[in-house]
């Protein structure tokens, strides 16, 4: 039997964002963006009581939250720094940029830092190609970033 | 609705977004109240222009300047000088690059003249959440005229004589599709508008959403009405969330004026849209994996037969199309069947919509008629390459494209040209590579793209498109053979043969068409363990040359890893051990000294 | 906002906002319109350019004139404020000094409509403030 | 009327009914194409035919890629190539691809010779490797039933079928995607800690290696071979209607003598038979029965029906992960496989005068669930299983054939008493609708006072999914529903929660077919031809005793004189009823 331990507050809240899309099985995506909202990633936790409230099975939940690269079951640091990896940040040295970051921050694509600053993660063509390399941190968008701009922009969030 | 002398346009596409477009929109109304001219100038933001390489761009009404790279600090001016005295802002205008000359006009800037814009009609031209602007423009007229004048068999009739095919890359004829769906009978149907777009480098339908969503709501009532429908679900990318608030706002000002909803115009029918957020998976631009993510499911595509045209969304007769498919259909029905038919070439009518991007000086969104050739899009609209360098190839269609040469510019664009010389239209991203691109690492960036992006349900493009990346992987490092070009080959065919969708039966195409292409740059990776465009890094080596190092200990300071050796006065040496091949001391030096060998 | 109950409902929502979104039509299109500059800079404000102008486009909406009427600077006749210079499609542009509302309806009347000839022209040796 | 569609096939004209697959339709020209994810267990109504695997591919002519032959429909006029070049090198390059990811352990491998990959592999004739690279790799689950050892997976997803569709159990999933993407539980848990039921059918349908069942036959030679244990075995009925297939017997033949002799050549020291418990258990829940039966018609509000038969394990873990709320809702009584072991180790070690520590009690089961069964803590003394462990009917026949025994030459054997006598009633508990119809048996003679004239009850057999009959009680109508699959179980108790049933008492046997078609029996690839033999296999002996009625059994009678007392005693409800627990995920809200 698996046990899992949950704020009040927090089933409260599932419980509700699953009521908003009348419980249905079908809206699982919808639920789940919800719930990433709310709570910034989707763990083990979470899909038990939303597998629960929809009535699917929890391999089910855990089968789709693995299929789109959107869900996360881990948390972002709290300056996630996106790189864009779609071909025109490419071509245009995207991918020397990601390299920086990764050295300059120690950690691999999809994890954050030891004191949970900062994450990294690539993402597919923002739509700002014109600004190629396209870095975001948050919302924030860096176009036309350099290697040599890395420890700039990393230095702008160590405060 | 005031009644304006002078309106400003300032582009509130994401690409100017993110250069701070909405703080020179604050910035250009308080201008204006300072000057107590708020109620004669209007200030409107509308989506995206398409020169995204030069945005922000602010463009002034009636006299249609058009200000490029345009920073917050500037608004005081333009308001000052444009405005206020009629001068304009000479140092904001755009320079010919080529004729080093200021055009003042986008109508005569070489980046505008050779489009024509259907789909991107009203981007950068109306406020894409003011659904009366719209209204202005034809908005709305071509679905009052289906619904009132046309049966459901004559609009399907007109796009079938438009000859309009998908424009998300299959080019599959719309009017047909729409037929086919309007004949399965059945208590519920659906559209669906597959705004997914996952092809990393394309941004044309978030653009229309983002500058244009009221045209896209139209279209699928259009097909909704042609194919009995009364529930449209628009998929869109979670990753657009301009677009997303965009579409909000749309629909919800089509309700309010009873543009969607019930008895729509009077006409007894009913239709209304709600929006699916994609998650992330390019897989889902496929229609069968696109449903079933819509139902909450994996995105996995399924065997067609069934098309979801019998069996779709809930298992009933559904419709995709993508955006810039239904963005084209309003126009067909307001200007009819024939006009556009004259627009492009006989087997390809219209227009289609590319992102530029690259190596090359016009980045940006680019409609054109079809027909018009690569080298025209390239060096007259795109501006040639970038920092002089030499052409090498384009890319079309995505990671499902393939790379085209010298030798393919002056292919006039069209669905079956691309296929014919190996490569396709895609969703219309268009990426430009020079000199320095090497062409290996192109297909194995595309090959990770589609290993990352595969669903896994099929062996081939599960287990095929891994050991190709390997293949490509062991090449770059320097460590392939001739054999493996044999292997690449027959393992290429086979994915496309046997793939289950889309998806894999088109992701060898990068690596066919290279190997096609650029044959020699293979063979100079497996024979002479060189990387012709000095861009695999196992393959190359920095070097500092003793002759032309002056000692300056500018490269050895900047080097991350500490692997730059020498005195002060005296030629450095890298050591290769220690080297991780980042090209910082080659940018830094500013003696030539250091080269790729 | 009521909703829209026909097609000619929705026809007439729309003529009714085209007048607002003429300006940007127009501009989209300048060549085959009449086009009406205003010099506005601090001279030209000074001696009524802006009611002229204010006229200028109220009279060409009010009489069905296709014509842009913008603003641009100095054009260097300080002497004769207001000037305006109107070009009519596939014409050489012609600019008329010392022009109040009544000579503005006149320019109007005669040369835009009927391509007459009126008194104010100013002899031209000049350059469009563009170039 | 059907329209019939002509087309080429391999170069032969062909005609079918629309609607025919290619695969089909080749086979009715004595074409096979090989196939490998493609599953169709027959009039079960499951297809499951993804796709995925590319191995059926066929080049229809005209068409630009190779079409999946077992999900791609004929259409008038198509020219079909199945087996020329394009197709082989096509067909050759994608086993290439799924072998290279896959390990190379083929000769300690459980499924080496009965492997769908490696048949296919061979008859394609692969003999290199062209395409190496990384290979999936994951820690082998060890669960008490199945091991899943998911290097060997395939992605053909038949389990992920079985396991949802079918049985709506919802243990396993595809999770990830790409060269990464694989079947698992949540959060890629072990088995153990998910819903899974053990029911088996995910193994019974894998082709490859990836799912097999925990083997206890190492354990049983061992023990075998330890001249100091006493090693008693007991035979569930569902075995001998299917073992003989493991030896190219026909399906269908009853091998009930064949077995008890090669059992005994294995060493065992007792050869006993699970049908005797089965007797056992109808006492004991027909007793059940009767009391719900009549404190309710009593009007006692406390008393619930339907009463749920508890025979079948899976079916117990299901209710316990998916229904907890109902719990009380099935009998308590014990499986027949845990009504023989405390009874061998309390009253037979006793009579064979030895101490229950030396006595192994083994059961041959048709099933992979009561290999967990065994190691449920309420059925242990101070540790010691009352079953020591289970092994199947795929594993027992491994044994006889790695035991160099002529099973076909062996002599007709008889089984051993006292736990070797049963009547037809304890032997039918191996088919959907057994359990019922020997409780039925029983609970009529027991309640009306009154005998059978005719002890079938042929309203309550059949194949289909969830049946129903009323049966007269003499004047009193019983309704009696029948589910076999879990996926109908859930359809019978999402009913019963909602206050819609109308049922007294339900038979819930979680495989499709009841036991004959468990998860540890001889493979039957769906054909549900097969399930019937074997049914019919089993009423064929049922109508061969001279005794059908449990509480006729001489041995149940002395048993009960001699030691329990009566049904539901004092005894009985200490060895033969169990109680069940909540094994829902415990959300603990902090």
């Amino acid at each position: 039997m698996a046990k899992i331990k949950l704020a009040k507050s927090k089933v409260d809240k599932l419980v509700e964002i699953c009521k908003s899309f009348d419980n249905e099985g079908s809206e699982l995506i919808n639920v789940l963006h919800k719930a990433q909202q709310t709570f910034g990633y989707l763990p083990a936790e979470v899909q038990e009581i939303i597998a629960r409230e929809l009535n699917v099975s929890v391999a089910h939940v855990y089968g789709v939250v693995t299929f789109y690269s959107f869900f996360s079951m881990v948390p972002k640091g709290e300056f996630p720094i996106s790189i864009c990896m779609g071909t025109a940040c490419y071509v245009r040295g995207g991918e020397k940029v990601l390299e920086e970051f990764k050295r300059q921050l120690n950690v691999p694509v999809g994890e954050t830092t030891d004191d949970g600053k900062f994450s990294i993660s690539c993402l597919r063509c923002v739509g700002a190609c014109g600004l190629a390399p396209v870095v975001t941190v948050g919302e924030r968008v860096y176009g036309r970033v350099s290697v040599g701009d890395v420890a700039d922009i990393i230095k702008e969030y160590q405060q | 609705m005031e009644k304006y002398k002078m309106h400003i346009l300032i582009c509130g596409g994401t690409g100017c977004r993110a250069s701070a477009s909405e703080t020179i929109q604050n910035n250009l109304q308080e201008a204006l109240k300072a000057k107590g001219l708020e109620d004669e100038v209007q200030v409107v933001m509308t989506g995206c222009f398409g020169f995204c390489e030069k945005g922000p761009i602010v463009k002034i009404l009636p006299d249609n300047t058009f200000y490029v790279e345009v920073k917050p600090e500037d608004a005081e001016e333009i308001i000052d000088e444009h405005i206020v005295k009629g001068r304009k802002v000479m140092r904001l205008l755009y320079v010919d690059p080529e004729k080093k000359e200021v055009v003042s006009d986008s109508k005569h800037m070489e980046f505008y003249k050779k489009q024509i814009r259907i789909a991107l009609r009203n981007c950068g031209f109306i406020n894409p959440e003011n659904i009366d602007e719209y209204i202005s423009r034809d908005g709305y007229a071509a679905l009052g005229k289906c619904l009132t004048d046309m049966t459901p068999q004559l609009v399907i009739d007109e796009i079938k004589a438009s000859g309009l095919r998908g424009r998300g890359g299959g080019g599959f004829p719309t009017g047909l599709k729409w037929e086919f769906a309007s004949k399965n009978k059945a208590d519920q149907k659906y559209v669906v508008c597959n705004a997914d777009e996952g092809d990393p480098g394309a941004f044309m339908d978030r653009s229309i959403l983002e500058g244009d969503p009221h045209s896209v709501l139209e279209a699928m009532a259009i097909c909704a009405y042609t194919m009995g429908a009364t529930k449209g679900v628009i998929y869109i990318r979670a990753e657009y969330p301009l677009a997303i608030q965009r579409l909000k706002v749309a629909i919800k000002q089509a309700r309010e004026y009873g543009l969607l909803g019930n008895d729509i115009l009077g006409a007894g029918f009913s239709f209304d849209v709600e929006m699916r957020y994609g998650a992330g998976a390019f897989v889902c631009g496929e229609e069968t994996a696109l449903i079933h993510s819509m139902e909450g499911l994996r995105g996995e595509p399924t065997v067609k037969p069934p098309f979801p045209a019998e069996s779709g969304y809930n298992g009933k007769p559904t419709n995709v199309n993508n955006v810039e498919t239904f963005a084209n259909v309003p126009v067909i029905i307001n200007k009819g069947a024939a006009w556009f038919k004259k627009i492009g070439t006989e087997k390809s009518a219209g227009t289609k919509v590319f992102a530029l991007a690259g190596k090359i000086n016009n980045v940006g969104l680019i409609e054109v008629p079809m027909g018009t050739t690569l080298r025209e899009v390239i060096y007259e609209i795109g501006g040639g390459i970038k920092d002089g360098k030499k052409f090498k190839a384009v890319q079309t269609g995505g990671p499902s494209g393939g790379c085209l040469t010298e030798k393919h510019l002056d292919t006039p664009i069209d669905f079956d040209n691309l296929i014919a010389v190996g490569s396709m239209m895609g969703s219309g991203g268009m990426i430009v590579m020079d000199e320095d691109d090497c062409m290996v690492s192109m297909a194995k960036f595309y090959l990770d793209f589609t290993v990352e992006e595969s669903c896994g349900k099929c062996t081939p493009c599960r287990v095929g498109n891994k050991r190709l990346y390997e293949l490509l992987n062991k090449i770059t490092e320097g460590k392939g053979t001739k054999e493996d070009l044999d292997l690449l080959r027959n393992l290429s065919t086979v994915i496309k043969d046997t793939s289950l969708c889309g998806l894999g039966q088109t992701s060898p195409n990068p690596v066919l068409s290279t190997i096609e292409n650029f044959y020699d740059e293979y063979i100079a990776h497996v024979e002479d363990h060189k990387c012709p465009a000095g861009q695999c890094k196992a393959l190359m080596q920095y070097v500092i040359d003793p002759e032309l190092c002056v000692g300056c200990t500018l490269c050895a300071r900047n080097c991350p890893v500490d692997c730059i050796i020498g005195e002060r006065k005296e030629a450095h040496v890298i050591d290769a051990a220690k080297c991780i091949k980042c090209g910082t001391c080659m940018d830094k030096c500013k003696f030539n000294a250091i080269s790729i060998k | 906002m009521a909703k829209v109950k026909s097609l000619a409902d929705l026809k007439r929502i729309k003529e009714e906002l085209q007048s607002k979104m003429d300006l940007r039509e127009k501009s989209n299109n300048p060549e085959g319109l009449v086009q009406i500059k205003v010099a506005m800079a601090t001279c030209g404000i000074a001696s009524g350019a802006k009611e002229v102008m204010d006229f200028l486009i109220d009279v060409t909406a009010k009489r069905g004139i296709q014509a842009v009427v913008t603003q641009t600077g100095c054009m260097g006749y300080c002497y004769a404020e207001p000037t305006i210079e109107v070009k009519l499609p596939g014409k050489e542009p012609i600019v008329f000094g010392d022009v109040d509302t009544k000579k503005a309806d006149e320019i109007v009347e005669k040369y835009i409509k009927n391509g007459e000839l009126v008194d104010g022209i100013i002899p031209v040796n000049y350059k469009t403030i563009d170039n | 009327m059907e329209k019939m569609i002509k087309l080429t096939i391999d170069n032969k004209l062909v005609e079918v009914p629309e609607g025919t697959t290619i695969l089909d339709a080749a086979k009715q020209i004595g074409v096979e194409i090989p196939t490998l994810c493609y599953m169709h267990l027959g009039d079960m109504g499951i297809e499951h035919k993804p796709g995925g695997c590319r191995i059926c591919v066929v080049e229809v002519e005209g068409r630009r890629n190779l079409a999946p032959s077992c999900n791609s429909k004929c259409a008038e006029g198509m020219v079909v190539n199945t087996h020329n070049m394009r197709v082989l090198n096509a067909r050759k390059t994608v086993m290439e691809l799924m072998l290279s990811d896959h390990p190379f352990d083929c000769l300690v491998c459980a499924k080496s010779g009965n492997c769908d990959l490696q048949s296919i592999a061979i008859k394609l004739g692969v003999r290199e490797l062209h395409y190496k690279g990384e290979q999936s790799t994951y820690k082998v689950d060890y669960s008490p039933s199945i091991i899943r050892d998911m290097d060997k997976c395939i992605m053909c997803r038949r389990c992920e079928t079985m396991c949802n569709d079918i049985q709506t159990v919802g243990a396993l999933s595809a999770v990830n995607r790409g060269f990464e993407s694989v079947v698992a539980p949540a959060f890629e848990m072990d088995l153990e800690k998910s819903t899974c039921t053990y029911c088996g059918q995910c193994v019974a349908v894998c082709p490859t290696g990836a799912l097999t069942e925990k083997d206890h036959t190492n354990q049983l030679i061992r023990d075998l071979a330890d001249p100091k244990k006493t090693v008693v075995v007991q035979t569930a009925p569902a075995v001998r209607a299917a073992l003989g297939e493991e030896f190219g017997m026909e399906p269908g033949t009853l091998v009930t003598g064949k077995m008890v002799s090669a059992l005994r050549q294995l060493g065992f020291n007792s050869v006993f038979d699970t049908d005797f418990a089965a007797d056992l258990t109808i006492m004991e829940e027909g007793t059940e029965l009767l009391d719900r039966l009549k404190k309710h018609l009593e009007g006692d509000k406390d008393v619930k029906l339907p009463i749920l038969t508890s025979c079948c394990p899976a079916w117990v873990n299901f209710f316990e992960h998916h229904f907890p709320d109902m719990k009380d809702i099935p009998s308590t009584a014990r499986s027949p496989q845990q009504m023989f072991g405390p009874i061998a180790k309390n009253y037979l070690a006793k009579q064979m005068g030895i101490n229950r520590e030396d006595m192994i009690v083994v059961s041959i089961m048709p099933c992979l669930a009561k290999k967990y069964e065994c190691q449920r803590d309420e059925f242990k003394v101070d540790g010691d299983p009352d079953v020591n462990y289970s092994i199947s009917t795929r594993e027992l026949a491994n044994l006889i054939k790695q035991a160099n025994m002529d099973f076909l030459g062996l002599p007709e054997d008889e089984f051993d008493n006292p736990m070797g006598e049963s009547t037809g009633a304890g032997v039918i508990f191996g088919t959907t609708g057994g359990v019922i119809e020997a409780a039925a048996r029983t609970a009529y003679e027991v309640y009306t006072g009154k005998t059978l004239k005719t002890v079938d009850f042929k309203a309550l057999r059949g194949m289909e999914g969830i049946r129903s009959a009323t049966v007269d009680f003499d004047g009193l109508p019983i309704n009696i529903g029948i589910a076999h699959g879990l996926g109908n179980a859930r359809k019978l108790l999402e009913d019963i929660r909602d206050g819609k049933s109308q049922y007294h008492a339900i038979e819930i046997m979680a495989c499709p077919g009841g036991c004959i078609g468990g998860g540890g029996q001889p493979l039957h690839h769906g054909d549900s031809s097969i399930l019937k033999k074997r049914a019919a296999a089993l009423y064929r002996e049922d109508e061969g005793k001279a005794i059908r009625k449990s509480h006729e059994n001489p041995y149940i009678i002395k048993l009960y004189e001699e030691f329990l007392g009566k049904p539901c005693s004092e005894l009985s409800h200490k060895l033969l009823h169990t109680h069940y627990f909540d094994k829902s995920t415990d959300i603990e809200i902090e």
